[in-house]
């Protein structure tokens, strides 16, 4: 394990020049920050043109339900210290809306139009067309938590009834080799 | 003395025959099993043996090879392109997504059987399924097109009105020119 | 009415399918051996014709789709007709009178822009982009090939094909009398073949097929018919101009296979040009061997 | 002034495209005045399916993510649950991760030799590399089972070890590739017609390529050493002896000279991995897969695949399912906002070329 001594002067100076920035050294190359959402891209653009974390790596939403919660999280990464730091923010669920970066970083673009699609959040003045993978798509944002995609499969698409004398494998193989099913296997096995 | 009805059955064997030995594929990868089209076409398993060659536009195709899932989106188009192709047309489902849904049963984008909105002449399950199981399947079709019995084009044209009823129930947006006036 | 000529005229036309059919099953069998592969049969592009004609349904988009194949298969039996199939047999002199190579060049021509007539209509921009290549890159072949056509009629004051074969029994092949002639012809040959790296018109992977995109079932059938005449009809004219005819139809296959190799080999092993690539490839070498032929004729003669 | 534009669409159902994805194209001539890209053709909602089946069930489906190289994934999605969790893996299963992972790239480049190939129309290398691959998909066949998708790299460390006489087969399937390889070479690198169709196309600029996000080989032919195995070493990739492909041209003849070094290196690699590879278990057992819980936690992992970074963003609630796991494939910077700036002014006859070039692949921006 090594000192962390890059990671620890990255936390200092993010936790330093912003009073709502907190967060860990997760581990050898990785930084968690929490933020809040309005000065988030007022930490970006800080961690990009100070920090050097030139590199966008990924930018991702999570649904916590049950906070009533978006939770935003732009990952970047450092050439020069080869660090990934990890900003979080939250976002209320029924009024999901957050600053867009796609200034900051061209390509952040895609990411929004991605996380517009599934999560239904809005970004302030995100160019680009509504449908990015979707077609047609006319329930809720699929990704939400209760979007229920096995009840909407089942509604649109047609299952296909199984065979009528389907069995466990198991069986079938035990059946056709004249062998009994193991003990230890009796206790997974369907029939 | 040929009768009538045997030159009839002659010319329907050289027919047949002809369409047996010169199948244009496609080169539509619909889904993953794109990946084993390769390996089919080239050295080792050289579908090209078998007359089994790609077809740039679905005009000049005869088969369309639906390889794995169907996305809602790519299921528009697999129609289009299928409505384009010129009889007779076959269609071989190719892995398990497009005989149950396979892994993604579940899924809200993914049609689970693909026989309720064009017709299959020959399934080939697995996931994925190998290059043999490919060259099998192509095989099958053979004997069937041999048989007579590769009739999916033929069914399409006379239960138009039961397909169209299933397709339109997931393309919302319906809008679809006639591609054989 | 005159049965003879009829009678060759059929057998001409049936031996240039045939050959040409064949010549592209073998194409297709030396590619794929040399890829690694077994390969198709080597008739298999009988089957794939006979299946595009045994197609139930074949769409068209008005009908300069419907004359399209027509006439490019219409071209391509009128050339066949105009070149000198044997030196002295009789069933294969067909139509050939004196005068034939300038009337040639522009027959051949014709049947590239009933294909181009026929493909615009379709409405296809594959087609239509297709179609564009397909003329610029004439202007690039045509340069050459005119240039070597020109060095040897200036040189030896004949047009007429029958003329040439004869002075070639006395003098000679002209590949060899008038080498320069000869490599600027070859050079624009090949192109002329549409292989590899060539075959900016068809290319699959930028263009779809090119022209015959909406083309399917019989026009296509069709398509593939008047192209294996046409191929038949190039090589035997090359083999008429160059290397000296042929007296018997072994013969003839020999050479004409000969020619027919080199860019079928040449192609398998080049990528493919992008269209300014290949006209400027074909007004460079090409060319200046055609006007070092032209030079040399005027030499020659002066 | 304004030309006359054409409008061609490429694709989905096209011979040209990368998989199942369009491009709709607005051409003056033969040049692109104008490019979009539309995807969402392959889209299957994998996140989604993942959040309702359990952490092992999950892993049976994270390898269809990227069907030409599926290792990643399961790489990614096994090293995330074991960063979260904390459980710590035999030093044997990490070499035998290593070793899927670059017989893995190998596969990759050798279809890449195919898709670069016969994008220009020189159909016999990519004959002869695609025949080729068949015989590392009989290497994993024989390790894993699959031979396209594996399922061997799970939580805890591998599925199975190395059967009896494996070690010998791999190498000499390496010392066959690798004869093979200058034959490739021949006929592609020393192809005077290749190389004009490769200098000069395709060109992003060093500036942008670090500002837009491009990784993988498209950014080490600009001339930056970036490579997740270097900088971010997983596994035991500080133990291996390697470099990695550099090159100054940013073009496509600098991209498939970075690919020509690395599938070089790669078979090094494997070399190494088959010398050191040391004895010992090689799965530390889970508990009951249907009970098994992940404590609360987050991570993002990476690892370097043929095409670039494949970053996983995996979330745990405490659950027996996941929470969230977000895929970030190389190909959703190359594929949708890279992509439409380098076409514009390109030929049309070079966005094939480009885009099998850049690595692009559709179901892993889709997901």
């Amino acid at each position: 394990m090594s000192e962390q001594i890059k990671e620890k002067e990255t936390l200092e100076a993010l936790t330093k020049t912003f009073e709502k920035v907190n967060g860990i050294v997760q581990r050898d190359k990785r930084v968690i920050v929490e933020t809040d959402a309005e000065i988030i891209p007022g930490v970006l653009l800080y961690a990009k043109e100070r920090l050097k974390f030139t590199h966008f790596s990924h930018m991702s939403c999570v649904d916590w339900i049950e906070n009533n919660q978006f939770e935003l999280v732009y990952i970047l990464w450092s050439p020069e210290d080869k660090i990934q730091l990890i900003i979080k923010c939250v976002i209320n669920r029924e009024k999901p809306i957050i600053q867009n970066i796609d200034n900051i970083w061209r390509q952040a673009n895609t990411y929004e139009r991605e996380i517009r699609e599934m999560f239904g959040v809005e970004f302030e003045g995100l160019i680009g067309a509504k449908e990015f993978i979707l077609e047609d798509w006319d329930d809720i944002p699929p990704m939400r938590k209760d979007f229920d995609t096995k009840e909407y499969s089942s509604k649109h698409f047609f299952d296909r009834p199984g065979r009528e004398d389907a069995k466990d494998v198991r069986t079938v193989i035990t059946e056709r080799s004249g062998e009994e099913i193991p003990d230890f296997a009796k206790k997974y096995s369907r029939d | 003395m040929i009768e009538k009805k045997d030159s009839l059955a002659i010319g329907e064997y050289i027919k047949n025959f002809a369409r047996k030995h010169s199948l244009f594929v496609l080169a539509y990868g619909t889904g993953c099993g794109a990946i084993e089209i390769p390996p089919t076409m080239t050295s080792r398993y050289d579908a090209e043996r078998f007359g089994i060659r790609g077809a740039a536009t679905p005009r000049q195709a005869d088969v369309l090879l639906i390889t794995g899932y169907l996305a809602t989106k790519t299921l528009k188009r697999v129609i289009r392109v299928y409505e384009q192709m010129q009889d007779p047309k076959y269609v071989i489902g190719f892995g398990s997504c497009t005989i149950n849904g396979g892994m993604y049963w579940d899924s809200y984008n993914t049609i689970n059987s693909l026989d309720k909105y064009i017709p299959v002449d020959v399934f080939i399950n697995g996931c994925m399924p190998r290059p043999e199981a490919v060259i099998s399947g192509f095989v099958k079709l053979q004997e069937y097109i041999q048989e007579g019995k590769a009739d999916g084009w033929r069914k399409y044209q006379n239960n138009i009105e039961e397909y169209r009823e299933n397709q339109k129930r997931i393309i919302k947006n319906w809008r679809m020119p006639d591609y054989n006036l | 009415m005159n049965w003879s000529l009829i009678l060759g005229i059929t057998i001409t036309i049936i031996t240039a399918f045939t050959v040409g059919m064949f010549y592209g099953g073998i194409s297709r069998k030396v590619t794929a051996r040399i890829q690694n592969r077994v390969g198709p049969p080597i008739w298999q592009n009988f089957l794939d014709v006979l299946k595009l004609y045994s197609k139930e349904s074949a769409i068209h988009h008005g009908w300069m789709q419907h004359l399209g194949p027509l006439w490019a298969i219409t071209a391509s039996t009128a050339t066949l007709m105009f070149v000198p199939i044997l030196n002295n047999g009789q069933f294969y002199q067909n139509l050939n009178f004196s005068g034939d190579l300038i009337f040639l060049m522009y027959m051949m021509v014709f049947g590239q822009l009933g294909m181009a007539l026929g493909a615009g209509q379709t409405g296809n921009p594959n087609s239509a982009i297709g179609v564009s290549r397909g003329l610029s890159q004439m202007v690039g072949y045509k340069v050459p090939w005119l240039l070597a056509l020109v060095a040897i009629m200036v040189q030896y004051k004949a047009t007429s094909i029958t003329g040439l074969i004869e002075l070639q029994n006395q003098i000679g092949w002209l590949m060899f009398a008038s080498p320069f002639a000869f490599i600027a012809g070859l050079l624009a040959f090949i192109g002329m073949m549409h292989y590899s790296p060539f075959d900016i018109v068809f290319a699959p992977s930028e263009l779809a097929s090119g022209p015959p995109s909406e083309f399917g079932g019989k026009y296509l059938g069709l398509m593939m018919t008047s192209g294996s005449i046409f191929t038949f009809a190039k090589l035997v004219l090359f083999v008429d101009v160059f290397l000296g005819g042929a007296s018997n139809i072994l013969e003839l296959l020999l050479k004409t296979f000969v020619i027919y190799m080199i860019p079928v080999i040449y192609g398998i092993v080049s990528p493919r040009y992008r269209t300014e690539q290949s006209i400027r490839y074909f007004w460079g070498w090409p060319t200046f061997f055609g006007v070092i032929g032209m030079l040399y004729a005027w030499y020659m003669i002066s | 002034m304004r030309e006359k534009t054409t409008t061609l669409y490429l694709g989905p159902q096209h011979p040209g495209i990368t998989g199942n994805m369009m491009v709709k194209l607005q051409v003056a001539g033969d040049t692109i005045a104008k490019a979009t890209t539309e995807v969402g053709y392959l889209h299957r909602g994998f996140e989604k399916l993942m959040e309702r089946r359990n952490w092992l069930q999950s892993f049976t489906i994270v390898c269809r993510i990227c069907v030409p190289e599926p290792d990643p994934n399961e790489e990614n999605f096994s090293r995330a649950v074991e960063e979260i969790e904390g459980r710590i893996i035999p030093e044997r299963a990490k070499w035998l991760r290593v070793l899927t992972l670059e017989l893995g790239r190998i596969a990759s480049y050798l279809l890449w030799y195919g898709g670069q190939n016969g994008s220009a129309g020189l159909y016999t290398v990519g004959q002869w590399s695609v025949g080729d691959r068949n015989y590392i998909l009989d290497l994993f066949e024989e390790l894993t089972g699959g031979r396209v998708y594996h399922m061997y790299i799970w939580p805890g460390g591998v599925r199975r070890d190395m059967p009896e006489g494996f070690r010998d087969k791999v190498l000499s399937t390496m010392d066959y590739l690798e004869k093979r390889l200058d034959d490739y070479d021949k006929l592609m690198f020393d192809n005077a017609i290749f190389q004009k169709r490769a200098q000069g196309v395709g060109i992003i600029n060093k500036e942008k390529a670090i500002e837009w996000g491009v990784v993988g080989p498209p950014l080490r032919a600009c001339g930056i050493a970036s490579d997740v195995r270097k900088d971010d070493p997983y596994e035991i990739y500080d133990q291996l002896d390697f470099e990695i492909g550099l090159e100054h041209g940013s073009d496509v003849w600098a991209r498939a000279l970075v690919r020509r070094k690395e599938i070089r290196e790669s078979i090094k690699i494997v070399r190494q991995v088959m010398d050191k590879i040391p004895e010992g278990e090689f799965y530390n057992k889970i508990p009951n897969p249907m009970k098994w819980k992940i404590p609360a936690g987050e991570a993002y992992v990476k690892t370097e695949s043929a095409r670039g970074e494949f970053g996983y963003y995996v979330v745990s609630d405490g659950t027996d399912k996941p929470r969230r796991v977000h895929v970030k494939g190389p190909a959703y910077v190359h594929g949708v906002t890279l992509l439409e700036d380098m076409l514009v002014g390109a030929n049309l006859a070079d966005v094939s070329f480009i885009m099998n070039s850049l690595g692009t692949c559709p179901p892993e921006i889709e997901r």
